[in-house]
């Protein structure tokens, strides 16, 4: 059973000031993270965050590593990844811990029931074009514009395989549509990247003029910087990743981590995640910057982390897209 | 009776500095240390490989890789890949290290030195490069070529997302190896043998092919070898080259095994048929050397011989043009671009720089950190991979091959894989390294052992056993010896390894990513991690920065009087 | 007990045995000369000795202690020996100077005594002038004398010398062979010295060994050796000599054939099948008439060769047999023309084997 | 006109002339040998007559043909010569037949004949059982033949060959040096024969030339040589010989000290300043009473050396002078004997030089 919501006190601002520091495993964008920490330092002085910024796949694999040879390190974890806590919960590693921000505003399907992680942070996989190659009135409107012939050899998209937005997006658009869709797909010629970061860049090189997946946040921040490149919220649905964070229950500094995870879900964490990070967040106080599409006008394709067999999705993925 | 007075003979017997002989205890200290390095590494991937999550005894992971195709294939195409690499290189590095080391051709160390110097590029920024270069659509290379040919859009000249461009994109940042080791190889052949060849009527293309480049077969041999198996594990490059290009090699294979749900057990086993291909190498090399003697540097020396190039200069300029901006000059000049732009937004910018050097907190500790463990891991070991080498080239012990086995093994292993066994082998509660730079100068010693051991073991095979029999006779131990003798006349190779080692450590990343922290950030790693955030221009900045500071060390160990100064019969 | 000692030593190489079983005693301060035909076993003999190759059997003892046996050979810098190879061996990033010094060096003598002992020595071997220069820059006969000189400057107990003078001419071989006799008198080293030079091994050696296919066929002074060869393999391979073959009559006489009997005035006859019989070239008489009724034979000259000091006759008996003479430069005989070899009793050495 | 024709060749290392305004016609079919000291340029000379080195003035002539000055030289490969190195300089990673072959197969020869004449040459250096084996795996008499086999298979124009024997015995290197004159006779090549050992010189050389320092001392016949060397360097050089300095008496007499008065037979005396006077060591004669007025001097034995088919003696005179004498091995005299010396006047040579 989940934990009282807390909040924060003097005596947790007191103790956590004592240890002085606290750890974040964190798979935020660098920029957008190291920010989140400076305003918490000037928030709490006294108190250093230490950014880990790595893939998440990455901090996945640290901490199996560092707790499976019983290293303590990390405080608070953060992955972009659901389906990693899932693990993290089954090992019995999470700390259970519900700050207030948590426990007002966020909907129950965003937040553990056993009080151990909460969605931090989301994004989505979208479809976007660049719009010097592609005129607005030509792109792409849904998924199964996609499928089109005139976008073969066009189009580019990331693998599930590399990255964990696509894999959940895989997912979820194989039980929305059927895998026949993929199936389509992949005969259409499709550039493979790794990471779900890549296809904006992509877009944005002009290599390729359509992007079949891809993080949204990158396609915000691009665009925010000059770059002529536009999502598309197909009519199919978007998949939408979310980003879980949590305390470890061996954190080195339980009180700052406790400190610091509440910091995380407040108002103004969540707002510098939206404005810098292109984040999506699910604290209804959170304003969207002009021009992106709020959440509530999207149709979103959610997805079970518990239930995902990526073994089968990787293994059918293979098999249509040939890696 | 009269007394014969002998002038006194004061005995000069000579000081050695121990009494005991150090080639046993040296040996097994050797032993002990590439145990450590390699052994309990490999014992844990071994064990990860063949014990299950409970704890029992499995031949499942086994099972599944040869069962499932989707595991063989990448190897099969891996293996395909490494060779094309290997051969592209020898291709590329014999007639280039000939032209460096043989010929009039202007601005030789220069040559060299860029050589080098280019190979700090991590692989993966090579192969970014490349995709800015060569990409079909937004490559510049084909963008030029359209606009100069009136091409259709979408129609592309080069195309870096296919086989061949992989290879070759690998090639770039592997002949390297071959380079260095042929030209230090025909700095040692002595101008008698290509003398004798002339007189008898050989053509100067003759003796080449007949006597000079057979004589530094060991040299391209070992090259080779080393190229091959750096492809076969390399990472970086056909992450980012193979999948667009539509197929997997055996390390991108294995990376995806350790996503989720991560399959540690069959990534091991994955690795292990690498373990047998470099053996088969190995045992390829013997077999080719053979009973063949390649010691030229006896005792009646003689210096190695300059060939005119005369009509052929500008030839001859125009093919190391060609391979140096292939590999050194469209690269960089690609990343200066990205460097000085920012994505898809025309116009000049600092942004970067900005960024790197006054914004970004990781860059000033990381550059430290990579500096602090080059510079260590270099010296230990080149001094290592010499110690090593000897003992394998001269057997002052029994078993000594077995050293260079040793030394040769990290070389199968995947980065990534090993990273794991590193991390496992040295984080344990009794021996915590993790989180400290001892682990990662632990991790490169492991690396970088087999390049170095490469390169020494073919530079022994230059030098005339004699030549340190003569000072042993006199009283000198072998390690003296080493110090005073050996490692003078193999001078050249000594620092081209120095220079490798530290390059290598300074561009390594698939093992360190896994056992770096916030406090043993490396340049290398941030790269990787602004690779993800996708900060291309940030990226360039680094890597030139790289680029930078290891052109300026290769340049300043090249020239630096450490043992017995430039004056050899091997240098001019 | 001799201070270097070999016994039952045998070195194989893929199989076949390049030294056999070949046991030597040295006394301390003696200089023993090998001597033998390309290839026989002699470099193989000293390098066993210096440790630079372990024995396949028998071993090594210098001053009664074992050094070198299968299995357990003391380290080469631990034997106090000094060497000359075949191949010179020097170092090519040293000067001359450097690689004479290097062994003192190694010795820790006082700059200015190393700096003196070496000056000595490189003006001994006629390379003051060169003391800067670096090997490749030398002449071969310039590199062998900085070999020598690196050898001799550290004045070592055992000294192993491996054709050490080959690429000299004529004068500086003698004056270096001096030195050397010298150096080693001065010192008492024990040296071992390697030459295919008969002269050197006759002025310089104490004792003779004369090595064959890696074993040794006989080992003697000087004297004994040339005078007293015991296998034709060594009369012939020690000075020139002529071998005549015939039956014994069974006191001291051999009918050699052409209708030559030789009376020999020493040596052992076989008693089964041919005795051999050995006349020194220089032994061989020439004139136009015959002298004597026994020990000599007609013959006409076959070929002449002036050698200054004497005229190298080439002469064919009636069967095509072959003898060759010495005779003084003033015996002036064309070839075809007639001449009446004599063999000198006392100078035909009757041998067994 | 000469086949083969140095002309003023000069070359110089670091400001030093090294072969210095060498001038040498050698005729098609003859065979030269250069004798010298150590260090006198005779190895340089030969490579720039192979083309390895660019002479710094003067030029070479090769039947005519314009082959070597300063700035234009002719590759090596296009001379048709054939060389022995003084390093062997052979190629380690080829098997010996493999090293023998290169120079038949760069002539494209049919394979059996390849084979054929590889094999034979190899017999004729007594190398045959050899043949597999890698150039490391021989002793160092064995890579000299190999060296030597190298350079004669290919039955060049011009062959060249720089002490191509020095690490041979005694017997296998007359056998060889007979076997390059027979070659050399049969396939008329020009030889340019770079030895130290003068018996070698002597025997096998139609031309032998002295080189001093870098210049030619005399060149001529053996003969000529030997008996009329026209300078005190050439007397010493070629057979031991003493030199006894005395004033000239104007008639064919010198008064050399020592109450020694010496009539001379031969040569030219200096008319200014002291004449020198060489005798050879074998010349002079060695009695145990006085034999003539002239001619003779009292000594003592200072010491003597058993040659086997001398005596070698040292005789020091009243003044400390010492003169060497080769007797017969028969007169044996001890150290600190009393010696008379003659020398013969026929065998006294004036030397002007
Ligand atoms: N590269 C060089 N630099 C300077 N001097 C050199 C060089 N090569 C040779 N010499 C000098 O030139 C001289 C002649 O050398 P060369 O090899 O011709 O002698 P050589 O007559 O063959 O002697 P040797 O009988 O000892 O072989 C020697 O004094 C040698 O020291
Ligand atoms: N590494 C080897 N492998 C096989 N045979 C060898 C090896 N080294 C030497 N031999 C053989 O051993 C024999 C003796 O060699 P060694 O060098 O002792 O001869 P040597 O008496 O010094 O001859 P030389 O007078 O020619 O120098 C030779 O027949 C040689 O071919
Ligand atoms: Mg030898
Ligand atoms: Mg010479």
């Amino acid at each position: 059973q989940a934990p009282a919501p807390y909040d924060v006190t003097p005596q947790l601002v007191a103790a956590a000031q004592k240890e002085g520091k606290v750890v974040w495993y964190s798979a935020t964008d660098v920029q957008v993270a190291e920010k989140l920490a400076r305003a918490f330092e000037a928030k709490y002085p006294g108190i250093k965050v230490q950014v880990e910024r790595s893939g998440a796949e990455r901090i996945f694999q640290r901490i199996n590593q560092e707790y499976g040879s019983r290293i303590y390190n990390a405080d608070v974890v953060e992955t972009s990844d659901a389906v990693h806590f899932v693990h993290f919960k089954k090992q019995g590693w999470l700390q259970p811990a519900v700050p207030s921000d948590v426990a007002k505003f966020w909907p129950r399907e965003y937040r553990d029931p056993d009080g151990q992680f909460a969605a931090y942070r989301a994004h989505l996989s979208v479809i976007a074009y660049n719009t010097k190659l592609v005129p607005k009135d030509q792109a792409p409107k849904s998924l199964a514009d996609l499928l089109d012939p005139r976008w073969s050899g066009k189009i580019v998209k990331a693998h599930p395989g590399y990255s964990g937005t696509i894999m959940t997006g895989t997912q979820a658009i194989s039980q929305a549509v059927g895998w026949k869709f993929f199936e389509q797909l992949g005969k259409q010629k499709v550039m493979q990247v790794q990471s779900s970061t890549e296809p904006p860049k992509k877009l944005a090189a002009g290599e390729r003029p359509v992007m079949a997946d891809g993080n949204e946040y990158n396609v915000f921040l691009l665009r925010e910087s000059g770059v002529p490149i536009e999502p598309v919220y197909a009519p199919e649905g978007t998949p939408l990743v979310v980003g879980n964070a949590a305390i470890l229950k061996n954190a080195p500094d339980p009180n700052a981590a406790r400190l610091f995870y509440h910091f995380m879900f407040s108002r103004e964490a969540q707002q510098l995640n939206s404005d810098v990070g292109g984040l999506r967040s699910f604290h209804p106080e959170v304003k969207e910057k002009a021009g992106r599409v709020p959440l509530s006008q999207i149709k979103l394709l959610n997805s079970d982390p518990a239930k995902l067999d990526a073994e089968d999705i990787k293994k059918r993925y293979e098999e249509y897209f040939g890696t | 009776m009269p007394v014969v007075v002998r002038e006194a003979a004061v005995p000069l017997a000579p000081r050695l500095p121990l009494r005991i002989d150090l080639a046993k205890p040296v040996f097994w200290a050797l032993v002990a240390v590439l145990a450590v390095l390699v052994l309990l590494p490999l014992a844990w991937l071994a064990y990860y490989a063949l014990v299950d999550q409970d704890g029992r005894l499995t031949l499942a992971n086994f099972t599944a890789l040869v069962g499932d195709v989707r595991m063989r294939k990448p190897f099969v195409v891996a293996v395909g890949m490494a060779l094309g690499v290997g051969a592209l290189s020898c291709a590329i590095a014999t007639p280039l290290a000939w032209l460096v080391a043989r010929t009039d051709l202007p601005g030789r160390r220069f040559i060299r030195m860029l050589v080098t110097a280019s190979f700090v590029t991590p692989p993966f920024l090579g192969a970014i490069a490349w995709e800015i270069l060569a990409a079909p659509n937004s490559g510049l290379i084909n963008v030029a070529w359209r606009a100069l040919t009136g091409a259709q859009p979408y129609d592309a000249l080069v195309d870096i997302y296919t086989f061949t461009g992989l290879v070759f994109a690998i090639a770039c940042y592997t002949f390297p190896y071959v380079f260095t080791l042929v030209a230090n190889g025909l700095d040692r052949v002595p101008a008698d043998l290509e003398d004798a060849s002339a007189i008898l009527g050989g053509r100067g293309w003759t003796t080449l092919r007949r006597v000079t480049l057979p004589l530094v077969l060991p040299a391209i041999l070992a090259g080779a070898l080393i190229a091959i198996l750096q492809a076969l594990t390399m990472f970086g490059s056909p992450a980012i080259l193979a999948l667009p290009a539509g197929f997997h090699v055996i390390t991108t294979k294995i990376w995806s095994l350790f996503q989720y749900p991560p399959k540690p057990g069959l990534a091991a086993a994955a690795s292990l048929p690498l373990l047998a291909v470099t053996v088969l190498l190995l045992q390829g090399k013997a077999w080719i050397l053979g009973r063949k003697g390649y010691t030229v540097l006896g005792g009646k020396s003689g210096e190695p011989r300059i060939t005119a190039l005369g009509p052929w200069k500008p030839l001859a300029w125009a093919f190391v043009l060609l391979v140096l901006a292939l590999t050194v000059l469209l690269p960089y000049a690609a990343l200066l671009k990205s460097a000085l732009t920012r994505n898809g937004v025309p116009g000049l910018t600092l942004h970067h720089f900005r960024f790197v050097f006054f914004e970004f907190s990781a860059t000033r500790l990381a550059m430290w950190n990579t500096l602090v463990l080059g510079f260590s891991t270099a010296t230990l070991g080149t001094a290592l991979a010499l110690l090593v080498a000897y003992m394998v080239a001269r057997k002052p012990v029994r078993g000594a091959p077995v050293l260079g086995m040793l030394a040769m093994a990290p070389v199968a292993i995947p980065g990534i894989v090993l990273g794991v066994g590193l991390f496992l082998a040295y984080s344990h509660p009794h021996l915590m390294l993790y989180g400290t730079l001892w682990i990662l100068l632990v991790a490169f010693l492991t690396i970088e052992m087999p390049a170095g051991y490469q390169q020494m073991s073919a530079a022994f095979h230059g030098i005339h056993p004699e030549l340190e029999e003569a000072s042993r006779v006199l009283g000198a131990s072998r390690l003296q010896t080493l110090r005073l003798i050996t490692a003078p006349l193999l001078r050249t190779s000594v620092i081209a390894t120095w220079c490798f080692v530290f390059i290598g450590t300074i561009r390594e990343l698939s093992a360190t990513i896994l056992l770096t922290t916030a406090n043993t950030k490396l340049v290398s790693v941030i790269i990787y991690d602004l690779n993800e955030s996708g900060d291309m221009g940030a990226i360039s900045v680094l890597g030139l920065l790289l680029l930078v500071v290891s052109f300026a060390v290769v340049a300043i160990a090249n020239r630096l009087p450490l043992l017995g100064g430039p004056r050899l019969p091997a240098l001019r | 007990m001799g201070f270097l000692e070999l016994e039952g030593l045998t070195k194989r190489y893929g199989g076949a045995p390049v030294v056999n079983d070949v046991s030597l005693s040295v006394d301390k301060g003696q200089l023993v000369c090998l001597l033998g035909p390309s290839g026989c076993g002699k470099t193989t003999t000293l390098r066993l000795i210096a440790g630079f190759v372990e024995p396949d059997g028998g071993e090594i003892r210098v001053g009664g202690r074992r050094v070198s046996a299968p299995g357990s050979s003391e380290a080469p810098e631990r034997r106090n020996m000094s060497m000359i190879f075949q191949s010179y061996a020097l170092w090519p990033h040293m000067t001359v100077f450097d690689n004479v010094a290097y062994g003192l060096k190694l010795r820790g003598l006082p700059r200015g005594e190393l700096q003196q002992r070496a000056d000595t020595i490189l003006a001994a071997t006629k390379l003051s002038q060169l003391a800067q220069r670096y090997p490749g820059e030398l002449s071969g006969g310039q590199q062998q004398r900085v070999s020598l000189a690196r050898a001799l400057v550290v004045e070592p107990e055992t000294l192993l010398l491996d054709e050490p003078l080959s690429n000299l001419d004529a004068n500086l071989r003698e004056e270096m062979r001096f030195e050397i006799r010298r150096l080693h008198d001065k010192y008492r080293y024990t040296t071992v010295y390697v030459t295919h030079d008969q002269a050197e091994a006759m002025t310089t050696a104490d004792l003779i060994v004369v090595m064959n296919q890696g074993v040794i066929e006989q080992s003697g002074s000087p004297e004994d050796i040339y005078q007293r060869p015991s296998t034709e393999f060594v009369a012939r391979f020690i000075g020139g000599t002529n071998i005549l073959r015939g039956r014994w009559d069974g006191a001291d006489g051999v009918a050699a054939g052409n209708g030559l009997f030789l009376r020999c005035g020493c040596g052992e006859f076989s008693r089964a099948g041919e005795t051999a019989v050995s006349v020194r070239h220089h032994d061989v008489r020439l004139s136009s008439t015959r002298l004597a009724e026994t020990n000599s034979v007609h013959g006409i000259v076959a070929r002449q060769i002036y050698l200054g000091s004497h005229r190298d006759y080439l002469v064919t008996l009636a069967d095509g047999e072959t003898v060759r003479a010495l005779a003084p430069a003033a015996l002036a005989l064309a070839a075809g023309d007639s001449v009446w070899l004599h063999f000198p009793p006392e100078h035909c050495r009757a041998l067994a084997h």
